[in-house]
């Protein structure tokens, strides 16, 4: 596990969301240990100041794992420096950011592999038999 | 009728994948301003909805709206939506025109009677029919005409929702809203000059996967977007508290980024949701660009004082009846004084 | 008889709620019909308004803390004691009659026309339960000087006839005979002559040109008539040209207290006339509080121009005589108190006066809390101690000054006034008090310095 | 027309009209009836000067009275520099005369504000409850002290209503608070309340007239 940045909080310059979120955060990890129950933050409902977006990024920091995932557009999944603390971030085909969030969870869903397309997988890989 | 695919069926045709499909909701859940919580539901909704038709009016605008939607931040999703819509008409963007165009929108209403949904955008003259007319149709036989089979009518921006600009003092064509017009059918306002385009997408999206209308506020426009101010939700909102306010466009208040109240931000009594879903895909707004807000997404927003004057200014006029009242008030004075004395002269004289 | 109680029974009957009035006696004088009455006491009510009783009258905020400042309020939580609500009636015609929006309040019949029954109430509260003292005055956060307003008042209740019996009598007496207590001026010179005897001492009298005309209360003249050696004393000591007349010897002013102007311009008036026509410079008025207002303060205006001589109160002219060295007095060995007429100190700017003299006497002198300006009232001023029926209200609120005078302790208790003098005796009696107030001048006469006599 | 511009246009406009001619007229129907001259002859010199002496002086309490009106005075004191710190330090408020008198002069902060309109409502109900339970209130009282309070008050709570956001949307809060003040407006001439202007005349009348008698004022 790499070491956080640690930008203080307090420090923060801008304009008092930083502080409130990461509290939320907080909670919601606590919730995460004790009834596993994951919390998704969508990032823009919130209205963050200029940098402000920049400053919890940094704060947050880069953990031990990262994922793409190319799906209508790029999409990446993050692990922050705060295990269970995941930064998503969502692109369209034109590679322009469609939606921010915070998953608070062991692993987000959209890393698993959905039933479906493991079922429409498999339908194709049989027809390599033929 | 035939029956339209759902949109599930268009995106698996499409060779979308379903971790495709679940970041689509996510981001449909994020312009519908719905709690990620709501991702399964609306997944859900979204493959059964089916293909709606659109048919979409302009009136007296300025197109303003619809550069708006077309430039939508999120052209794959708005892509989708609009797979899962068919435009039918919208004399702007479709090739054809003139008869052929009347015909195709004729041919959509009686197609969808009852289903389709109507989008207006610009205002309406009633001063006379011929002010704006669309193939010889004036605008208010063509809104009449068109609403009589539709499902629902949006109004796009504040011209269509509110008269906007065209009906501004002294609005010289009589210009009104959609709301003045269309009583017997639902009207969502979606007002704005433009209207941010995820809010369009999003209002279109709510009828599309839910098949109903979102709830709206007094003025039919849909909560989730309008429910509050852009002063509440706005990240300069501290300066306000603190009493820091730019006073000028240049000084250190406004290069400190503090609040614009002061240079007339429209901000409390807006409601509309720039501060948090921004424009030109989540960068700015205009408060964060440094200007005020004009409340551009409220009724009379062209007539409700100057852009520039703060909003705790009374509108008083000039000085002179001020001082009208003054004089009228000596007098009164005078009079009730020499009453008074009078009184006391006649009393005096009775002993 | 006046059975004051201060808790009164709340009248739930009433169309707001109110305190039963008790059973007091109202007295009437002449035959006139009710109707009368209610106009009378209004046209001269409504005469006393003008700028400045107008501002008062408009100005009041309702704070009702003037009731923490009267001893009559403070003595039996009464609220109708309180000093603004004993103006209520002469408020409310103002209001209805003369005020900016007289209009308005007559046409929607905002303020109520004033009753006879309202008027029979309000003589316990403008004479029995009010001695003009002017403590409201101070307290007040607007400035409005109530004790003034109260005055005024009384000028209606006069011409109603709705007084007390006894001031209206002794008023009466004054306009009549020159003297409230009925003192001929030949009485007065037989007084004179008695005392100048027994006190060896010269007084002149009706002296045609003199620079000093010496006046005296009828009190003094009656009850204490070696105020009138002391007087003599003090004058002769400075070495004064000085004269009593008999044709202006009375300083009190029943027509002020009881509320009529015509006999009060006619008492004053008697005075003035009598100085002008001596020549004096300056004009001495006794120990008393209301002589002092009456002609210090509105001499000058009943005469409608300003006096052609000085009015002094005694104890100013003995400061000055002290200060600039014309008379001396011994040194006193004891502790001295005094106590502060109203219409002298608080009311008439003379507060210092008394003090010089005392600082001349050389004793310990011991300021009674809050005394000077701010002083109680003796409860008797503003006739208040001619009114028999207030006796039981007046000595329970005498029950304040003598807290105030017993916690200094001092040996001695003095003033400068015989209408406190006689309202301090009364007392004394009824509550077989230690103290026994003393003259100020009295107590200068007889310890001048190498006086002559 | 909406309610807020009926609030910021004629509704001030016609309050403002009514507060300038009905003080005017209350004044000018004061000060034009007849005057009394006074002819004695002064002790110390009064006049203006003596005028605005006590204007000043009786802003404070003379120490003989301090323990009975403690209670009172603190609460009007609270009352008073509460309304004031509201009406006139207040930025949006400094703005709304900045609009008509050309210049503006530096505010609090909002959260002074706040506790400051609260301090100032807290006192007046307090001051409320001792004018209903106090007999000598009780008695003085008439429909005109408990009109005037609720229409002094009633703007600081609608004032403060708006920044706590209870129950109505901004603008609704905002109109029903301009009109609470043109309401205020309409009736402060008329009323008790015109010791705003009153306290000028009463006090500088007994300075005038007590000053120079030498008399305390």
């Amino acid at each position: 596990m790499t070491t956080p940045q640690h930008v203080p909080i307090t420090a923060s310059p801008f304009h008092g969301n930083v502080r409130p979120l990461l509290n939320e955060v907080l909670h919601a990890l606590d919730k995460l240990l004790e009834t596993r129950e994951a919390t998704t933050i969508d990032l823009a409902s919130l209205p963050f100041g200029p940098g402000e977006l920049e400053h919890l990024e940094a704060l947050l920091g880069t953990g031990e794992l990262s994922a793409k995932l190319d799906a209508l557009g790029s999409s990446s999944i993050r692990e922050t420096a705060y295990p269970g603390v995941w930064w998503l971030e969502h692109r369209n085909a034109f590679d322009e950011i469609v939606g921010r969030y915070l998953e608070i969870t062991h692993t987000p869903e959209i890393l698993s592999s959905q039933d479906a397309d493991i079922i429409a997988g498999r339908a194709h890989l049989e027809e390599q038999f033929e | 009728m035939k029956k339209r695919p759902t949109v599930g069926e268009i995106l698996q045709a499409k060779g979308v994948s379903r971790r495709g499909f679940l970041k689509y909701c996510a981001t449909t859940a994020s312009i519908l301003a719905l709690p990620p919580s709501m991702i399964p539901r609306i997944a859900e909704a979204i493959e059964n909805a089916r293909r709606t038709s659109v048919i979409w009016l302009s009136f007296q605008e300025c197109t303003g709206c619809t550069e708006s939607l077309t430039r939508s931040a999120s052209p794959t999703v708005e892509g989708l939506i609009f797979d899962a819509i068919s435009l039918d008409y919208h004399h702007t963007l479709q090739a054809a025109a003139g008869e052929q165009a009347e015909a195709a929108r004729h041919a959509a209403m009686q197609e969808n009677d009852g289903n389709y949904l109507v989008l207006v955008d610009g205002s309406i003259p009633l001063g006379n029919p011929g002010f704006s007319t669309i193939a010889g149709i004036s605008n208010v036989d063509m809104l009449k005409e068109t609403v009589a089979g539709a499902a629902a009518v949006v109004a796009i921006g504040s011209c269509a929702a509110f008269g906007g600009i065209p009906g501004a003092d002294p609005n010289p064509t009589g210009a009104v809203s959609v709301m003045d017009l269309v009583t017997d059918k639902p009207v969502i306002n979606v007002p704005g000059c433009p209207p941010i385009p995820m809010v369009m997408t999003a209002v279109l999206t709510q009828f599309l996967t839910f098949g109903e209308l979102p709830e709206l506020d007094a003025l039919s426009r849909p909560l989730a977007f309008y429910g509050q101010t852009i002063h509440d939700r706005c990240y300069r909102r501290p300066f306000y508290e603190q009493g820091k306010f730019a006073k000028t466009f240049d000084d250190e208040g406004a290069k400190a980024g503090w609040c614009l109240y002061k240079l007339g931000c429209k901000g409390p009594t807006t409601y509309n949701a720039c501060a948090t879903t921004k424009w030109n895909n989540g960068t700015s707004f205009p408060i964060e660009a440094g200007h005020p807000c004009l409340g551009c997404s409220e009724p009379n927003f062209w007539d409700d004082g100057g852009f520039y004057e703060p909003l705790s200014t009374g509108h008083f006029d000039s000085g002179e009846k001020l001082a009208g009242a003054a004089a009228a008030g000596v007098a009164l004075g005078a009079v009730a004084a020499a009453a008074g004395r009078r009184r006391q002269a006649k009393f005096m004289k009775e002993g | 008889m006046t059975t004051v109680d201060g808790r009164h029974e709340i009248d739930r009957e009433a169309e707001r709620l109110a305190y039963k009035p008790p059973e007091i006696r109202h007295d009437k004088q002449g035959d006139m019909p009710d109707d009368q009455r209610i106009n009378q006491a209004m046209h001269h009510f409504v005469k006393n308004f003008n700028t400045q009783t107008a501002s008062y009258l408009d100005g009041c905020l309702h704070c009702g803390m003037c009731a923490d400042a009267c001893h009559f309020h403070v003595r039996t939580d009464d609220p109708r004691y309180t000093p603004i609500w004993k103006i209520e009636l002469f408020k409310r015609t103002y209001k209805r009659q003369v005020g900016p929006f007289a209009f308005f309040y007559r046409l929607l019949g905002l303020k109520r026309h004033v009753t006879i029954e309202d008027l029979e109430e309000w003589q316990h509260l403008l004479y029995d339960s009010c001695t003009v003292c002017g403590r409201c005055s101070l307290v007040c956060p607007m400035g409005i000087d109530i004790a003034g307003l109260v005055s005024m008042a009384r000028h209606g209740m006069f011409k109603a006839g709705l007084i007390p019996h006894e001031l209206h009598e002794v008023a009466k007496t004054s306009a009549e005979t020159g003297s409230p207590l009925g003192i001929s001026a030949d009485k007065f010179e037989e007084r004179v002559e008695w005392m100048a005897d027994e006190h060896d001492v010269d007084i002149p009298m009706d002296v045609e040109q003199a620079d000093v005309l010496a006046v005296m209360s009828s009190i003094e003249i009656n009850k204490y008539p070696q105020s009138i050696a002391a007087t003599a004393k003090i004058l002769n000591a400075s070495g004064e040209s000085w004269t009593f007349r008999k044709d202006g010897f009375e300083a009190t002013n029943f027509g002020m207290l009881s509320g009529n102007p015509d006999w009060q311009k006619a008492a004053s008036m008697k005075l003035i006339d009598a100085a002008i026509k001596i020549g004096a410079k300056t004009l001495v008025l006794p120990e008393c509080g209301h002589a002092y207002m009456a002609l210090r303060w509105m001499g000058a205006n009943m005469l409608g121009k300003p006096l052609p001589f000085k009015v002094m109160h005694i104890s100013e002219y003995m400061a000055d005589a002290l200060n600039t060295g014309k008379i001396k007095v011994k040194k006193l060995n004891k502790s001295v108190t005094y106590h502060d007429p109203c219409q002298v100190s608080r009311r008439g700017g003379a507060t210092q006066a008394a003090r010089d003299v005392i600082k001349h006497l050389g004793v310990d002198f011991r300021e009674m809390e809050y005394g000077g300006d701010y002083n109680w009232c003796c409860g008797g001023g503003g006739g208040v101690v001619t009114i028999k029926r207030a006796d039981p209200l007046r000595h329970r609120v005498f029950k304040l000054k003598m807290d105030q005078v017993e916690k200094t302790e001092a040996d001695e208790l003095l003033s400068s006034c015989a209408n406190c003098r006689q309202s301090f005796d009364d007392s004394q009696a009824h509550f077989s008090w230690d103290y026994t107030m003393g003259s100020l001048m009295e107590t200068v006469a007889e310890n001048l310095e190498g006086g002559t006599s | 027309m909406d309610l807020l511009e009926f609030a910021k246009g004629p509704a001030l406009q016609v309050a403002a009209y009514i507060l300038v001619a009905g003080s005017i007229w209350r004044l000018v129907g004061i000060l034009l009836l007849k005057e009394k001259p006074d002819f004695s002859e002064p002790r110390q010199s009064g006049g203006l000067l003596a005028a605005l002496k006590v204007i000043y002086t009786r802003s404070f309490t003379a120490s003989p009275f301090k323990r009975a009106t403690l209670y009172p005075k603190m609460m009007a004191y609270v009352m008073h520099l509460g309304l004031f710190a509201v009406v006139f330090l207040f930025v949006p408020h400094i703005m709304f005369f900045e609009g008509f008198l050309g210049f503006e002069w530096p505010g609090l902060p909002n959260s002074v504000i706040f506790f400051l309109g609260v301090a100032a409502v807290v006192s007046g109900i307090a001051l409320l409850v001792r004018r209903i339970t106090n007999p000598v209130l009780r008695l003085i009282s008439n429909f005109d002290d408990y009109f005037s309070w609720f229409v002094t008050l009633f703007p600081i709570v609608t004032g403060l209503l708006i920044s706590v956001r209870m129950g109505f949307r901004y603008e609704t809060l905002l109109a029903i608070h301009i009109l609470s003040v043109a309401l205020l407006m309409i009736w402060l001439p008329f009323g008790k309340l015109g010791h705003t202007f009153l306290v000028f005349v009463t006090r500088g009348t007994t300075g005038m007239v007590f000053e120079r008698r030498g008399a305390k004022t």
